[in-house]
């Protein structure tokens, strides 16, 4: 078990290699390899679970990777990550089945970029060294980039380019906040080292944890995204291919809040109170302003895509509240919000396979043609919107509570941050109404009504393999919606230990001036700086 | 200071002497002298590559300059009472030897290409 | 409350129902489909049965069977430990009852109604979903749990009311009402949170020791027990169609009707009601003010929607508005503290509502579809079983002794009458007598509600049994009375309607009657009593009560009489001079007030244009077209601008490295004198202290020349320093200094009072 | 005056390779030449009727193997060199040169990067008919040039060094003989280059006087003993012009895109990565060594003038790249911006310490590796039928399917340059901003490189766009060069790109052994 996830990160990988070794021409085959790869990491990933104390790391490596940075190798996996990990590869094996047909042009590329970004992304998941983090974070990056372009729609060129300038420009930012910590670290201790655990020792003084907990939070905002910095997320999710939406909405979006759970709140603490509010305020208006533009949306993807953007306002709303509630919740919201909007990214799929459009006049009355279809669209609708007993419902739910119930001060000690929560609270719970208005509007348009449009006249239902690729998401919306402790009792104690841990190092008290390691409180500094090349 | 100066041969009356004088005034050359004449060369070398559009006017113009350096590195070597100025210079000169030939060589490749020198009408390669 | 039952099995089994229809149905055949469907709702409706036979005989009368569904806990986040549990206690008895028995019938009737239909499987799958939901709503045994039945009703509701999908129509009325309800939602999903957050528990099993933790004021000086009320009642207010979330439910027959009869009549819209009942620790809150608007609400409601059912002509119409009406009495009812009253109405309702829409199904069956009454007349001799049926429903409607809806609708009556609420001891003077005049306005509106609904009834009634047939004679041609299948259940609940009431008779008239038939007689309200401890004083002398109930009689009456005066025998001509005198008001009625109107000018379109707005002017004019293109657009120009420069002329490359070295040199000198002046003034008395230099200047590098004085003339000069610099004062005034620093390396000299590149930089010095 | 023989064992790199140099042209000057007249086949464009001296074709093939084997066998020697010097270096001919691990890293570099970016070279003049066999002993003459800059002890030296270095970069640019743009280039090069030259010579005079001697040492002595005069200030400004203009650095870079667009690929392979190594070098060591206690002081000392240059030099050479749509002169501006990430660097030093060389050092090894893969890839993509380069975006467009091995291969290049993981840019940005972090002062510096890169991202998109998303463009016109050495030559360059990001800890170590 203890190599497991090293493994697990790079099967993916090795898969990438064997599809680069086989001839070109042999599409099924590299379809094949793909499938079985990401199968294959799914069910060597769910041997994680056994035995996981969620409130700790575990599986840890660490191994020297660049020893004289004190760069180390190191992954673990906690009750936070550990779902985001294998939703990661339950979904993979699901968007490899389902571009099955949908990707008949360099077949390998896709094969190979895809795994490249699981790579990518499980790495970023169980990262437990800020540099490793990035770097995997930057790897995810230029696959998608290549999904979107090569594999993408009409103005996939301007959606390639500005989602990779978007998420660069976060990226960027936090590489220099990474550093300056990583610095700091040094300059206190004498020694380099990127292990978030020693980071979280770190306590800077107030200023400097705002603008580092800013340029964190940029970086995971632009994925999240956050309202305003959301305008990539339509056009990417609109020219992406059917794998590509699927990918960047139910696992890249995530990595948006689980960098702020993760790395941005428990490094800087004292930033959280100064910050939080302004958070929480961007979240709700981004749940109400996603809802409204999605309500205006003629495009079926683009619907969805700002739904994301309402969805993933609740979780950041969660995030920022900082009380146990909420952050359960808006962690169940990142799950739920990866299986339902996956879920109905594949149905586009499906459509967008059979008639390529996704204009929502173009359709229409399906239901008649696409009984078993309508039914999987309208629960991952449901699923959507939040009804109770499916994936919706349990993360929203955590979060309207939480935020309804948040004190003014998530911690004793703490200055008062929410007076107007309950308002928030309020404002956030319209989503839920908005919500039904624009996603029933969009079954309604597609599904519902007479069937007009001639070229509707002849659609086959969904194939043994959509249906194949539906059922594990449709058992997850379910299995979300009615068993949520299956993954709460995981989720629960690590964000438990997180804020235990938040509030230890806030009650420590932000830095005045020099910086200082958690628990020694007058540790001279050290004198000269040693060579970060390491000399000898 | 440096420079030797005429020798006195018969008496001198007060116009000879006041003559002398101010030629030796103007003879007494010293190291600002020296100087100042490199600016001087640095500056018109600098003048010419500025102002003259032929590459060849050019080329003799950057000869200038280096001749103005030449003679700063001279001028304090002699000031220095030391050699390694000289040898510098000598090497100076070596090299813009060299590239006097290159400079032609070059000149001459643009000129089989496009039959004049003109500096100013070399953009094909521009923005 | 320990007793542990199956209860799972009451939703288990139509959820399974529901299940293998949708799956299989198709292939199975509709025999399959129904046997399955209506043994579902039948064992589900046994077990249930027995469930509630234990209940009441092997509990005391507090107790409740519970059922852990989920073992452990449902949801834990931190601090918060919610379970799911089922529960059965005496009120959740009489809605399992209802809602098995009835769904049970209805689902009969719908395997005859429904029988040419192609998506035969899908109905009844849907129906059972809905059933199963409805019952999770009922056992829930705290509010999360009946929240998801809630939703899940809601689900059930949108799907079939967009049924027969093809039509755009109907599908805009699923979306409709599942809006609407989800506005309610909203406010019910913060009464939980809030609830949650001020009690800490939202199970009902803990609601008995919670009414001391509601008092705590909240907001606006109203205790936080109003406030959860009130979020509560905005749900109900959704689900049980009321004012201002009513407009959903006329839209809701779309669907078929049977479906209509079931969710839209029987049982998914009292949930409302059913809702504030288990709640009413919570609405028992002092003041009372949650109920005094719950009340206010319900009697508006009941009279708003009974005179928009006196005009209309779409029969299934005129029973949604009736509907909304009596839901407005229930909630009267249960407004007024008389939960008993409201619940009782509840099961009452149930039984003539649903018969009344499968009565309008059967006729509309028969007619081919068609729902409007002015085309029909004279039916009652083609379906017998149908019209007696139904003139019995409109009887227990009208409130006529001794059908059903006499006892309920009176026990509500004399209940509001005699309502006395709490806030009139918190007040004094008129306030007080407002408030205590108040259960009598309320009467006042419920009275007027019943006239109208026994008018509209009976108009209904007339319109369409009696009279001459007015369709087409292809029509008329096919009249005939329906099947078994579908009058059974009319049968059925034309007995219920005439027997049900007959369990909560007013104890005023078993005065005297043997002790077991008195028993039976007001069993319903010893049934509930311990379930909801009665908030209402006791009730009036005997003779109010008499007076009331003969009041009542007589408004019935008179509204049955009305109707026979206008439509007996067909639309008369004075209902037709009638509406043309009244044109003002019938086009009011005639158009529901406009409330459709209005909400479509206040809300969706407001929210359409807005969305249009916030996408096209803010997503991608404000936010894509100016914020993430100032960036691109001076990199383009200064892009544009540096390209430029690059023109291919050598001469300009060489003038540019002459131009850079010149700039390097200035660059560096003037920077430093420019640093070197920058610096503050300290006062102390007399004496001024100067500092100046950037801290990380080498030291000495700069030669100084202060002027103390502003008089032009320099008092310092050549000072060499670079930390402070100081200065006595003759006398006391505002000293202006300036500051000459020199790069003795370069002479470059920058003085504090110049303007050459960059700011003068003010140095003063104010001396006492 | 006797030889010392340890001047010369440790001179062996540099006396090898003037060897090697003579050899080469040797070669070149015996092989089999021919006079042709306007031959249709190879389509002369100038007008001029006169007869060409033109090698037949492939006579002269042999020559890239041989040079190559002389460039290994240069690199074998420094390192076994390397192993056997001792601390602090040896000082050889009388103080004129300094033989340490940081001059033999840096040659190390540059001698790495020309061996792999020569071998494109026959196929490239093949295939752009311009045989001129004294490419390869120019490319050694320049390379020992370079040597001599970076063991450079004395301004004679580094004088020496630069002109030799440049005078081989002036006739490479101009080597494609019967190409306009390559003799334009060479013309713009060579008249910038001598002025800069002048100025050169003239600085190295004023700081002669003041200090009254040209080893570096002595003059490190003598300024922070008596203090900086203003000719000293104004000699050391002109050293400082004269190397910015080498690297290419604003406002002294405005040859630079120019040349680099003009000059056959090979060189400007060889011009971006090796030139710009060695001419850091030299900057390191001249300023380090020179003038140490000037670096502290922001406002006057190096480290404010040339803070402001990396700052210009970042933006402006990213803002013009942005502009372009020829993939080369896009690549040159990127070098100039890649210059200024550099000078971070160097700045770094000045701040920060000694530290900072080993990040320094690092991205110019995985820059200069970078550059000769992505030179080696514009080489591959082709000319048209007439010889003509095909360098637009357009010609781009689909080379994912015409040649993929040489767009992936591109790609990696591209991002590396773009600073994404895991490739050598990556690393070297990293931690060259890392290092530099260590002053907080330079924190604005930082912030400027990063908005920077973030603009570079975008056109090294473009290009990766332009390769993998776009449709081939219809005209068939160009053919890509097939030639397996330089498929080899890039292939083995990328492959380091990549080694040096994912496991930069060996080259890190180098690095920081690098010392004076």
């Amino acid at each position: 078990m203890g190599m497991i996830l090293p493994i697990v990160t790079f099967l993916p990988l090795v898969g990438a290699l064997l599809c680069l070794a086989l001839p070109r021409e042999e599409e099924q085959l590299h379809r094949s390899v793909g499938f079985g790869t990401a199968l294959v990491t799914f069910l060597v990933s769910l041997l994680m679970l056994s035995g996981l104390e969620p409130a700790k790391m575990n599986h840890v490596v660490d191994w020297a990777w660049v020893e004289s940075l004190g760069i180390r190798f190191n992954l673990g996996i906690d009750g936070i990550s550990v779902w985001l990990v294998l939703l990661t590869t339950f979904l993979m094996p699901i968007v490899f089945l389902s571009t099955w047909s949908a990707i008949h042009d360099k077949v390998r590329e896709f094969i190979v970029a895809a795994l490249i970004l699981e790579t990518g992304m499980l790495g970023a998941f169980l990262a437990l060294d800020l540099f490793v983090f990035y770097v995997f974070w930057e790897v995810m990056l230029i696959p998608m980039y290549f999904i979107i372009g090569i594999w993408g729609g009409d103005q996939r060129l301007k959606a390639a380019i500005k989602f990779v300038i978007y998420t660069m420009v976060g990226s960027l930012l936090m590489l220099v906040a990474i550093l300056y910590v990583v610095v700091k670290v040094h300059q206190v201790t004498g020694q380099w080292s990127f292990a978030l655990a020693t980071a979280q020792k770190l306590i800077l003084s107030k200023p400097e944890q705002i603008y580092l907990f800013l340029a964190f939070a940029l970086a995971f905002c632009i994925k999240v995204p956050l309202f305003p910095l959301h305008t990539w997320l339509p056009l990417a999710h609109v020219e992406a291919p059917t794998a590509g939406s699927v990918i960047l909405a139910s696992v890249l979006l995530k990595f948006g809040p689980y960098g702020m759970i993760r790395f941005a709140i428990p490094l800087f603490p004292h930033a959280v109170e100064t910050v939080a509010p302004w958070l929480a305020v961007l979240a709700v208006i981004g749940v109400v302003y996603g809802s409204c533009v999605a309500y205006a949306q003629d495009d079926v993807k683009k619907l969805i895509a700002y739904s994301s953007v309402a969805h993933m306002g609740f979780v950041v709303l969660g995030l920022a509240m900082m009380n146990s509630r909420s952050v359960n919740g808006a962690l169940y919201q990142c799950l739920a919000h990866g299986i339902s909007t996956g879920g109905l990214f594949l149905c586009v799929g499906v459509l967008y396979e059979r008639r390529h459009t996704r204009k929502m006049a173009e359709f229409g009355g399906l239901w008649q043609r696409m009984p078993v279809f309508a039914a999987t669209l309208l629960i991952f609708t449901m699923a959507s919107i939040g009804l109770p007993g499916l994936s919706g419902f349990v993360g929203e739910f955590l979060v309207i509570l939480g935020t309804f119930s948040a004190k003014e001060r998530a911690f004793e000690g703490m200055p008062a941050m929410f007076e107007n929560a309950r308002m928030l609270s309020a404002f956030a719970a319209t989503g839920v109404v908005l919500g039904a208005v624009y996603m029933l509007w969009l079954f309604q348009r597609v599904m519902l009504g007479p069937l007009t449009n001639p070229l509707n006249r002849k659609l086959p239902d969904m194939t043994a393999r959509e249906t194949a690729v539906m059922l594990p998401m449709l058992a997850m919306a379910f299995w979300l919606g009615i068993c949520p402790n299956t993954f709460l009792k995981h989720i629960d104690p690590a964000v438990t230990q997180t804020l235990t841990a938040f509030k230890e190092k806030y009650s420590a008290g932000a830095a005045d001036g020099e910086a200082r390691m958690l628990g020694d409180s007058a540790k001279p500094k050290v004198e000269e700086p040693a060579a970060p090349g390491g000399n000898p | 200071m440096i420079m030797p100066v005429a020798k006195q041969r018969t008496a001198p009356t007060e116009a000879t002497k006041a003559m002398q004088q101010l030629v030796q005034n103007l003879l007494a050359v010293g190291l600002h002298h020296y100087l100042i004449l490199a600016v001087v060369l640095f500056g018109i070398g600098t003048f010419g590559v500025f102002m003259r559009r032929n590459a060849l006017t050019t080329l003799m113009s950057i000869e200038l300059i280096l001749n103005g350096g030449n003679l700063t590195l001279l001028a304090f070597a002699r000031s220095h009472q030391d050699m390694r100025g000289q040898a510098l210079a000598l090497l100076v000169i070596a090299v813009a030897a060299a590239e006097a030939a290159i400079g032609l060589a070059i000149v001459v490749g643009v000129f089989r290409n496009r039959h004049n020198t003109n500096i100013d009408e070399l953009n094909l390669l521009r923005y | 409350m320990t007793e542990n039952f199956p209860l799972y099995l009451i939703i288990v089994l139509p959820l399974l129902g529901a299940v293998l229809n949708l799956l299989f149905g198709r292939r199975l055949g509709n025999t399959f489909v129904s046997l399955v469907a209506c043994s579902a709702v039948a064992g589900a409706a046994l077990v249930a049965t027995k469930a509630v036979l234990l209940v009441a005989s092997d509990l005391p009368d507090r107790g409740a069977l519970i059922d852990q569904l989920v073992s452990g806990d449902w949801i834990v986040a931190g601090d918060m430990k919610l379970q799911a549990g089922l529960m059965l206690d005496r009120l959740s008895s009489v809605m399992v009852m209802v809602v098995t028995w009835i769904a049970l019938l209805i689902h009969i009737y719908a395997t005859g109604y429904m029988e040419h239909e192609p998506d035969f499987a899908r109905f009844f799958g849907y129906l059972n979903l809905f059933t199963g939901a409805m019952l999770i709503l009922v056992l829930g045994d705290s509010l999360p749990v009946t929240f998801i039945g809630w939703e899940g009703v809601g689900l059930a509701s949108y799907l079939l009311i967009g049924f027969w999908y093809h039509e755009d129509k109907n599908a805009t009325a699923g979306r409709k009402a599942f809006i609407v309800n989800r506005v309610g939602d909203f406010g019910f999903l913060l009464g939980i949170c809030l609830l949650f957050t001020v009690v800490g528990t939202v199970k009902y099993g803990d609601f008995g020791s919670i009414a001391g933790r509601l008092m705590t004021p909240w907001w606006m000086g109203w205790p936080v027990g109003y406030w959860v009320a009130i979020l509560l009642f905005v749900g109900c207010a959704g689900k049980s169609a009321q004012i201002p979330l009513y407009v959903w439910l006329p839209d809701a027959m779309a669907g078929p009707t049977p479906v209509s009869a079931l969710i839209h009549a029987a049982t998914m819209v009292t949930a409302g009601v059913y809702v504030v009942a288990r709640c009413h620790t919570i609405f028992d809150t002092f003041p009372e003010a949650a109920k005094m608007t719950v009340a206010g609400v319900g009697a508006l409601t009941a009279l708003m929607a009974a005179t928009i059912g006196i005009v209309q002509r779409d029969f299934k119409k005129v029973l949604a508005y009736s509907t909304v009406s009596q839901l407005g009495f229930m909630f009267v009812g249960v407004g007024t503290g008389a939960y008993t009253a409201g619940v009782f109405h509840l099961m009452t309702h149930a039984f003539f509502k649903a018969g009344l829409f499968l009565g309008a199904g059967s006729v509309m069956h028969a007619m081919g579809g068609e729902g409007d009454i002015a085309k029909m007349g004279g039916l009652g001799k083609h379906m017998p079983i149908t019209r007696w049926t139904f003139f019995i429903y409109c009887l227990a409607i009208a409130g006529i002794v001794p059908f059903a809806g006499f006892f309920s609708k009176d026990a509500i009556l004399a209940g509001t009458f005699a309502a006395e609420f709490r806030m009139s001891t918190a007040m004094s003077g008129p306030q007080a007598q407002l408030v205590a005049l108040y259960p009598k306005v309320l009467w006042a509106m419920l009275a007027t509600a019943a006239l109208c609904t026994a008018f509209y009834m009976w108009r209904l009634y007339f319109v369409v049994f009696t009279g001459k047939f007015r369709g087409t004679s292809e029509q008329e041609h096919h009249l005939h009375e329906s099947p078994s299948s579908m009058t059974l259940p009319l049968v059925v609940l034309a007995v219920g309607s005439v027997l049900a009431g007959l369990i909560g008779v007013p104890a005023v008239m078993t005065h005297g009657l043997p002790e077991s038939v008195e028993h039976v007689m007001t069993f319903f309200t010893g049934w509930l009593s311990p379930a909801m401890v009665p908030a209402s004083p006791e009730p009036h002398e005997h003779w109010v009560e008499w007076a009331l109930m003969g009041g009542a009689l007589t408004i019935s009456a008179a509204g049955i009489g009305l109707a026979a005066l206008l439509y007996r025998g067909g639309i008369s001509e004075t209902a037709e001079n009638l509406k043309d005198k009244l044109g003002f008001l019938h086009k009011l009625l005639w158009n529901k007030y406009y409330v459709d109107e209005i909400y479509d000018f206040l809300l969706v379109r407001p929210l359409r244009r807005v969305s249009g707005l916030l996408w096209k002017g803010v997503d991608n004019i404000i936010i894509d077209g100016g914020l993430t293109k100032i960036g691109p657009f001076f990199v383009d120009i200064f892009g544009a601008m540096a390209q430029r420069f690059q023109n291919g002329d050598v001469q300009r490359y060489i003038i540019a490295v002459m131009v850079g070295t010149a700039g390097i040199l200035f660059g560096s000198t003037y920077w430093l004198a420019y640093r070197g002046i920058q610096g503050e003034v300290k006062v102390d008395k007399r004496s001024a202290t100067l500092k100046l230099g950037d801290p990380r200047m080498r030291p000495g590098q700069l030669i100084y020349a202060i002027d103390w004085d502003g008089d032009g003339k320099f008092d310092d000069t050549n000072v060499r320093f670079n930390s402070e610099l100081k200065h006595e004062y003759g006398s006391a005034g505002q000293y202006k200094i300036v500051v000459e620093a020199r790069d003795p390396v370069w002479n470059m000299v920058k003085r504090s009072d110049d303007w050459f590149f960059g700011a003068s930089v003010p140095l003063a010095a104010k001396v006492e | 005056m006797t030889f010392d023989t340890t001047d010369l064992v440790s001179s062996l790199p540099l006396l090898f390779l003037t060897v090697a140099g003579i050899v080469l042209l040797m070669l070149d000057a015996f092989s089999r030449v021919v006079l042709v007249g306007r031959d249709h086949h190879l389509r002369m464009p100038s007008e001029t009727s006169e007869a060409v001296a033109v090698p037949p074709p492939g006579s002269r093939n042999y020559l890239m193997p041989v040079t190559v084997l002389f460039l290994l066998a240069t690199l074998a020697i420094m390192v076994w060199q390397a192993g056997t010097l001792p601390e602090g270096g040896v000082t050889i001919y009388r103080g004129m040169l300094v033989v340490d691990r940081f001059g033999l890293f840096v040659s190390g570099i540059c001698v790495a990067a020309a061996t792999l970016g020569i071998v494109s070279a026959p196929a490239y003049m093949r295939a752009h008919r311009m045989e001129f066999g004294e490419f390869y002993a120019l490319v050694v003459f320049a390379l020992c040039g370079m040597i001599i800059l970076v063991q450079a002890a004395d301004l004679v030296t580094v004088f020496l060094g630069i002109e030799t270095m440049s005078l081989g970069a002036y006739v490479l640019t101009g080597s494609w003989r019967r190409s306009p743009r390559s003799s334009e280039a060479a013309m713009k090069y060579f008249l910038v280059g001598a002025f800069v030259s002048g100025l050169l010579v003239y600085g190295i005079a004023l700081i002669y006087g003041v200090t009254e001697t040209t080893s570096l040492i002595d003059i490190k002595r003598i300024a922070m003993s008596r203090g900086a005069a203003p000719l000293f200030y104004i000699g050391w400004m002109l050293l400082l012009v004269s190397f910015s203009f080498k690297l290419g650095v604003v406002p002294f870079h405005m040859w630079a895109p120019d040349t680099y667009e003009g000059a056959p690929t090979p060189v400007t392979g060889f011009m971006m990565s090796c030139i710009k190594a060695a001419g850091f070098a030299g900057l390191i060591r001249l300023l380090q060594g020179t003038l140490p206690m000037l670096a502290r002081d922001p406002f006057t000392g190096w480290t404010f003038v040339l803070s402001w240059l990396a700052v210009l030099s970042m933006s402006l050479g990213n803002l013009a790249a942005i502009k372009q749509d020829n993939v080369k002169r896009m690549l040159a501006y990127s070098s100039i911006s890649h210059a200024g990430y550099l000078l971070v660097g160097v700045v770094a030093l000045g701040t920060v310490g000694d530290a900072a060389r080993g990040p320094l050092l690092f991205y110019l090894a995985s820059y200069a590796l970078t550059v000769v893969a992505s030179m080696g890839v514009v080489a591959w993509v082709g000319c048209d039928e007439r010889g003509e380069e095909r360098v637009r975006l357009s010609d781009w467009a689909g080379l994912a399917k015409r040649e993929p091995m040489a767009a992936l291969l591109m790609t990696i290049s591209l991002l590396s340059l773009g600073g994404f993981p895991p490739t050598a840019g990556f690393f070297g940005k990293f931690y060259l901003f890392q290092s530099a972090l260590g002053e907080s002062k330079l924190l604005w510096l930082i912030l400027i490189a990063i908005a920077n890169s973030l603009i570079s991202v975008y056109y090294y998109l473009r290009v990766i766009t332009a390769m993998y998303f776009r449709e081939p463009s219809p005209n068939p016109a160009i053919t890509p060069i097939q030639s397996s050495a330089m498929k080899f030559g890039v292939l083995v360059s990328t492959l380091l790109v990549l080694a040096m990001g994912l496991f930069p800890g060996w080259l890190m170590s180098l690095c920081a052994a690098a010392k004076f």
